[in-house]
């Protein structure tokens, strides 16, 4: 991260949303926890039974809310607890993230990471990781709803 | 910080070694060629710059005895990469005490016929600064 | 009109030290839908539980929300503290301010302020919570225990004997597993085979053990309480019922040169055999790679010694199905392969040798009767160097960053056998830390140093090569001497890092159980449930779980099987109520959801339904929530919304995402 | 095939018949070595500090030079070889010498480390085949005992260097074996012999060759080959006792493919 942008963010608070599997993220965010392994408060975890119960939708509504960074973090390949439910949730992550792309939500700001129950350390870093990344990017557009509009 | 403390961190910086990976068990001292020729050995380098001795290490004949031949980075099971420390403490004295172990004059008595550019390269690199 | 009461946990100062838990109460109080809020030192106790019951009673709560550990740690405590307290389980949600917030962060306002953030979701998503019944499922009163070694056998005695019926599977012809490869076992030194065998014999005799051997387990479906299995049972073209386990087929199979796996490639064996005499079951197979008659279509030898005529080429592997309650691995052990550390010349060499080789060599019925020679020229060895930790304790690529545990003991065990069968030997053993935790295992070793003498190097050996006489040059070090060694050496012995059996994974995939970056099987909890599997219905047993020697695997198998038991004892289990279920009105009977299902829990039927004042047929989908397991792939494959999760709704975690980014 | 090709100081000098016959070979072999333009020397011993960033730049210059081309890298002399395979990997792998290295060099395009460096070895290996060779060679070494002697330059550390099994390799036998010679292995071939200390300290270079002499000599080796210029001096030179012979291994290979009188003259 260059050191301009840490100084023209110097008051961004980034809200950064992860979505984390039950049965292996989750438990890896709780051993970052019970080994202490710091990342900063910026970061939001919600369970969810697996990583393929994210609905797109549901990232869409955050960077809608106001996120800066939506991270969804699943079982290893393989390591599935429901066999095959990463797959699907990469399957369907690749063309979301490319479409936000599209939209102008920069590919920074969102990704998949495979965290098991016994990778503490690879979450809090790959956590870390992300805020860096999504300070050095500044504070997202948000995305609007247009349905909603008035006017 | 201490005199020493800054030392040891300074080879720590130099070597990209950190220190603490060693678990002892004397596998680059067990590998070491030049072993029978060096005072301070391949595992007490690791261990003095651990403990912030690296005084005695600029003193010792040894770091003028590594080949830099690796034997102890391939076989080291915690990846310390001790021939990495020797270098850092070389240079060290090189560069801070200007102690050079070869001077120019003395070279031509060194020479032979066949002695190959890439000898005096590599002495020149590891001698001098 | 909700009435959710939220409890905010102190947990000593392990919360309460870098979050304001008064702050925390404060601001949920002033939530929507909040209606009281307390903090307490510790939430779960049984204090703790009592202020939860009489709050829900005396404020008439519809749902709570607890901000505390983990709800890995304390859901199932106050779902049940709310049960005893009239509400619905379910009707609880955790607020996980302690892994997920304290722990991680140092400063209070920070802490503070994330803590109220993450109770704040905890609330919205309460708010929408339903009451959930969790549904029955049956238990089928049978086992299935995965590998024949000693743990699998201990398990599978305990379970029997508590009265349930077991299988073993078994991939080898024999049961037995590496116990029944080692000569002698620490620190009693008493013979491995004399303290197996028996329990062997016993596990065939049992009236409700059913062991297939060279059987691999080959499908897993199902759940806790209910797996059906399919074994596939490989073709022994020996027929179990008429082979008298005479062994003159063995004899007679012209067919010898295939390495000897038992004895780990130090002689060779025949094409029929069995493992090792003891074998259970004693019935040969035929390896029809080594076998002529399945090579060339001609041979037949042992078809025409057989006397019972139990031979049969046309056997066919056989695929069982079978269903069990509960399944258990063990699964074992196996050397590291070491081709990546040739500076011991153990592939170079015929006179280094792994550890377990070393045990073939000085067992009685091993390949030499219990000669240790060295195998370059059947003489016998005057100096032996053992190595330690060779490829234990190595974080490269080359190795494991674990220690294998055992070889400290074996090489003290080793050292001390071979100084008592040939007091003229040089023992030397070059060690990096002699780990000896256990009982008598300490003194164990102090008597191979002070009475055998056994010289212990501290220091490791860098190098191991030819010497011009023909014997091995070993080139090390002694850090306590400071010096380096050059010692010429007859026999040299690894203590090779053990891993996981290599089908590990294949195995832990089927059943999906999880598995660490090493291949070792984890278990629910490190200290607190360490032969289960998180993975309900699925226990561990020996050192699939983590490197250990045989007390702790048999203590290790016997727990298993307890817990195996207590699962047995039940007449049904109760079901997770998080199931998906899909809204007919909305279903277009599209079959996305049914494609993406694991389980193959989504069927579709054709049913009436009402929409917009029409009745009407149509196709729709419907959720088995017996065998639900609650993923919720479903529910984002279906294009229409109609099929959500309970528990995990789509607007709960919408609520979620809401109360975050507020 | 076309390579760039990185000489070295040492093969313009002392050991021109390395690089003359490594040429002709190629020719005969099928593939083009094209000579860096206005390479520098690589400084004969990889700056293993990590602060050390001018020392990595003659090696860089002639990476990019390659890649500029869209070539792969060969070498000869197993110290450039070293030397420049591990900057390489510095470049591809480590950050901030990447950065520094090419903040310095401040050119258009950055250089990440994508040219692959071979060592000549590699190339007969792996794309001519020794196959290859035997098929044309015609005048085979027939009953000559060859004892390959690897150094350590060319094998170490084998994270890097890729090149083979660095406590038991390979290659060079089968290269013996492929030019119609028998090779021998001896314990003593992996083992470094001391050169870069033989213009300090002779008489403990004097030991190691003797060691590393001694060895291949009891195995039953009648001389030796190498690809290291500094190998070859000191094994030849620094010995107590009159050692075995010492050739590279390119000129068996021009002997064996029949054209080294042809290179001589």
């Amino acid at each position: 991260m260059s050191i301009e942008a840490k100084n023209e963010n110097k008051e961004f608070k980034p809200l950064i949303v992860a979505f984390c599997c039950n049965w292996c993220s989750y438990a890896g965010a709780d051993l970052a926890g019970s080994s202490r392994l710091a990342y900063p408060a910026d970061v939001k975890i919600i369970r969810v039974p697996c990583s393929c119960r994210v609905n797109p939708l549901f990232i869409l509504r955050a960077f809608q809310k106001g996120a800066d960074g939506v991270i969804l973090c699943g079982c290893h390949p393989g390591d599935c607890h429901y066999s095959t439910g990463n797959y699907y949730a990469r399957r369907r992550m690749t063309l979301l993230f490319s479409m936000l792309d599209y939209l102008g939500v920069e590919n920074g700001r969102t990704r998949v990471e495979w965290v098991s129950a016994a990778e503490g350390v690879k979450f809090s870093q790959t956590m870390n990781e992300f805020v860096e990344k999504i300070y050095s990017l500044g504070e997202n557009v948000r995305l609007e709803d247009l349905r909603c509009k008035k006017n | 910080m201490s005199a020493d403390a800054k030392l040891a961190q300074q080879i720590r910086e130099i070597s990209g070694v950190d220190t603490r990976k060693c678990m002892k068990c004397g596998r680059c001292s067990a590998s070491c060629p030049a072993y029978n020729e060096m005072d301070i050995r391949p595992h007490q380098f690791v261990s003095y710059v651990q403990n912030g001795n690296v005084e005695a290490l600029m003193n010792s004949k040894s770091i003028w005895k590594c080949l830099s031949c690796f034997a102890c980075v391939e076989r080291c099971p915690r990846d310390v990469k001790p021939a990495k420390v020797i270098e850092a403490v070389r240079l060290s004295v090189i560069r801070q005490r200007g102690e050079n172990f070869l001077s120019p004059d003395e070279i031509p008595a060194l020479l032979d016929d066949e002695t190959p550019q890439q000898l005096l390269a590599s002495a020149y690199r590891k001698y001098r600064k | 009109m909700q009435r959710i009461g939220v409890f905010v946990c102190h947990c000593g100062t392990n919360i309460a030290g870098t979050v304001d838990v008064k702050r925390v109460v404060e601001a949920v109080k002033k939530e929507p839908g909040v209606v009281y809020a307390e903090d307490y030192q510790y939430m779960c106790s049984e204090a703790g539980q009592q202020k939860i019951a009489d709050a829900v009673k005396n404020e008439h709560l519809t749902g709570i929300v607890i901000c505390s550990c983990s709800p890995r740690m304390h859901e199932g405590t106050f779902r049940k503290a709310a049960e005893k307290a009239g509400l619905n389980p379910y009707l609880v949600e955790i607020a996980n301010i302690r892994e997920q917030c304290s722990w991680i962060h140092k400063d209070m306002e920070e802490g503070t302020e994330k803590a109220v953030i993450l109770a704040r979701a905890a609330i919205a998503k309460v708010m929408l919570n339903a009451p959930l019944q969790p549904g029955e499922s049956r238990v089928v009163k049978r086992a299935l225990v995965i590998g024949g070694g000693i743990a699998g056998i201990q398990t599978a005695l305990d379970i029997a004997d508590a009265g349930y019926e077991v299988d073993i599977v078994e991939k080898t012809p024999s049961i037995g597993g590496r116990m029944s490869q080692l000569d002698k076992t620490f620190p009693t030194l008493d013979c491995s085979s004399c303290i197996l065998t028996p329990k062997m014999g016993e596990v065939n005799a049992h009236e409700k053990i059913n062991i297939y051997t060279y059987s691999e387990v080959e499908k897993v479906s199902g759940f806790v309480g209910d797996f059906s299995v399919d074994i596939r049972k490989k073709a022994r073209y020996v027929d179990m019922d008429k082979c008298t386990g005479c062994g003159l087929c063995q004899e007679k199979c012209p067919s010898r040169k295939t390495p000897n796996e038992f004895n780990r490639g130090l002689n060779t064996r025949p094409a029929i055999y069995t493992p090792f005499a003891q074998a259970v079951p004693n019935v040969p197979v035929i390896d029809t790679e080594a076998c002529i008659k399945f090579k060339t279509g001609k041979c037949g030898v042992c078809s025409k010694v057989c006397a019972a005529g139990a031979i049969d080429y046309t056997q066919k592997d056989e695929i069982i199905t079978r269903e069990y309650g509960a399944i258990v691995v063990a699964t074992g052990f196996d050397t590291i392969n070491l081709d990546k550390f040739d500076e011991y010349y153990y592939n170079q060499s015929k006179d280094v040798i792994t550890a377990l080789e070393l045990e073939r060599l000085m067992n009685a019925a091993g390949p030499t009767g219990g000669n240790v020679v060295r195998l370059s020229n059947g003489e016998h060895p005057k100096n032996i160097v053992f190595i330690q930790c060779v490829g234990s304790r190595d974080v490269t690529c080359r190795g494991k960053s674990y220690c294998s545990k055992i070889c400290c003991m074996y090489t003290a065990k080793q050292a001390m056998l071979l100084k008592d069968h040939y007091p003229d030997v040089d023992v030397h053993v070059f060690y990096i830390d002699v780990r000896t935790p256990g009982k008598n295992f300490d003194e164990f070793y102090r008597r191979a140093v002070e009475e055998y003498d056994v010289d212990y190097i501290k220091g490791q050996v860098g190098k191991v090569s030819e010497a011009e006489n023909g014997r091995l040059l070993v080139q090390g070090v002694d850090l306590i001497d400071n010096r380096q060694i050059k010692m010429e050496a007859d026999l040299v012995v690894l203590a090779t890092a053990i891993e996981p059996n290599k089908d590990v994974r294949k195995i832990a995939t089927m059943l999906t159980a999880s598995i660490d970056n090493n291949n070792f099987l984890t278990e629910a909890h490190p200290k607190l449930r360490p032969v289960e599997s998180p993975t309900a219905g699925i226990f561990l047993s020996g050192v699939c779980q983590g490197p250990k020697d045989i007390p702790e695997t048999v203590a290790q198998a016997g727990a298993a099987a307890i817990k195996v038991v207590g699962l047995l004892a039940k007449d049904k289990l109760v079901t997770n109520p998080c199931t998906a279920q899909s809204n007919p009105l909305f279903c277009n009977g599209c079959s996305a959801c049914e494609k993406v299902c694991p389980y193959g829990a989504i069927s579709y039927e054709e049913q009436q339904v009402m929409d917009g004042g029409v009745r009407e047929n149509r196709r729709v989908a419907v959720v088995n929530s017996a065998l639900c397991q609650g993923c919720g792939a479903c529910t984002v494959a279906c294009p229409s919304g109609a099929m959500d999760l309970k528990g995990f709704s789509n607007r709960q975690i919408l609520a979620e995402v809401d109360a975050i980014c507020r | 095939m076309t390579y760039s090709y990185f000489p070295g100081c040492t093969l313009k000098n002392k050991a021109k018949d390395l690089d003359f016959y490594a040429r002709a070979c190629a020719k005969a072999l099928g593939f083009q070595l094209e000579e860096i333009p206005e390479w520098q020397c690589c400084g004969a011993v990889y700056p293993l500090a990590s602060d050390e960033i001018a020392t990595k730049l003659s090696s860089v210059r002639a990476l990019k030079d390659a890649k500029a081309k869209g070539q792969d890298l060969v070498t000869v002399c197993s110290a450039c070889h070293h030397v420049i395979k591990r900057v390489n990997d510095d470049m591809a792998n480590v950050e901030e010498i990447r950065t520094k290295v090419n903040n310095y060099m401040s050119d258009e395009e950055p250089y990440n480390g994508e040219t692959k460096v071979l060592h000549y070895l590699e190339v007969l290996r792996d794309v001519v085949g020794f196959d290859a060779i035997k098929e044309k060679v015609v005048n085979p070494l027939k009953g000559r005992k060859i004892g390959a002697y690897y150094g350590c330059m060319l094998l170490r550390p084998s994270v890097t260097m890729q090149f083979d099994d660095p406590e038991n390799p390979s290659i060079i036998e089968d290269f013996i074996r492929a030019i119609g010679a028998e090779p021998v292995v001896y314990p003593m071939r992996n083992e470094c012999c001391g050169g870069y200390i033989s213009l300090k300290d002779k008489p403990m270079a004097a030991n190691m060759v003797d060691q590393i002499m001694d060895s291949a000599a009891w195995k039953g080796a009648q001389e030796l080959i190498t690809a290291c210029p500094l190998c070859m001096y000191n094994l030849r030179n620094n010995g107590t006792k009159e050692g075995l012979p010492v050739t590279y291994f390119t000129e068996l290979l021009a002997e064996a493919l029949g054209i080294k009188e042809e290179v001589q003259a």
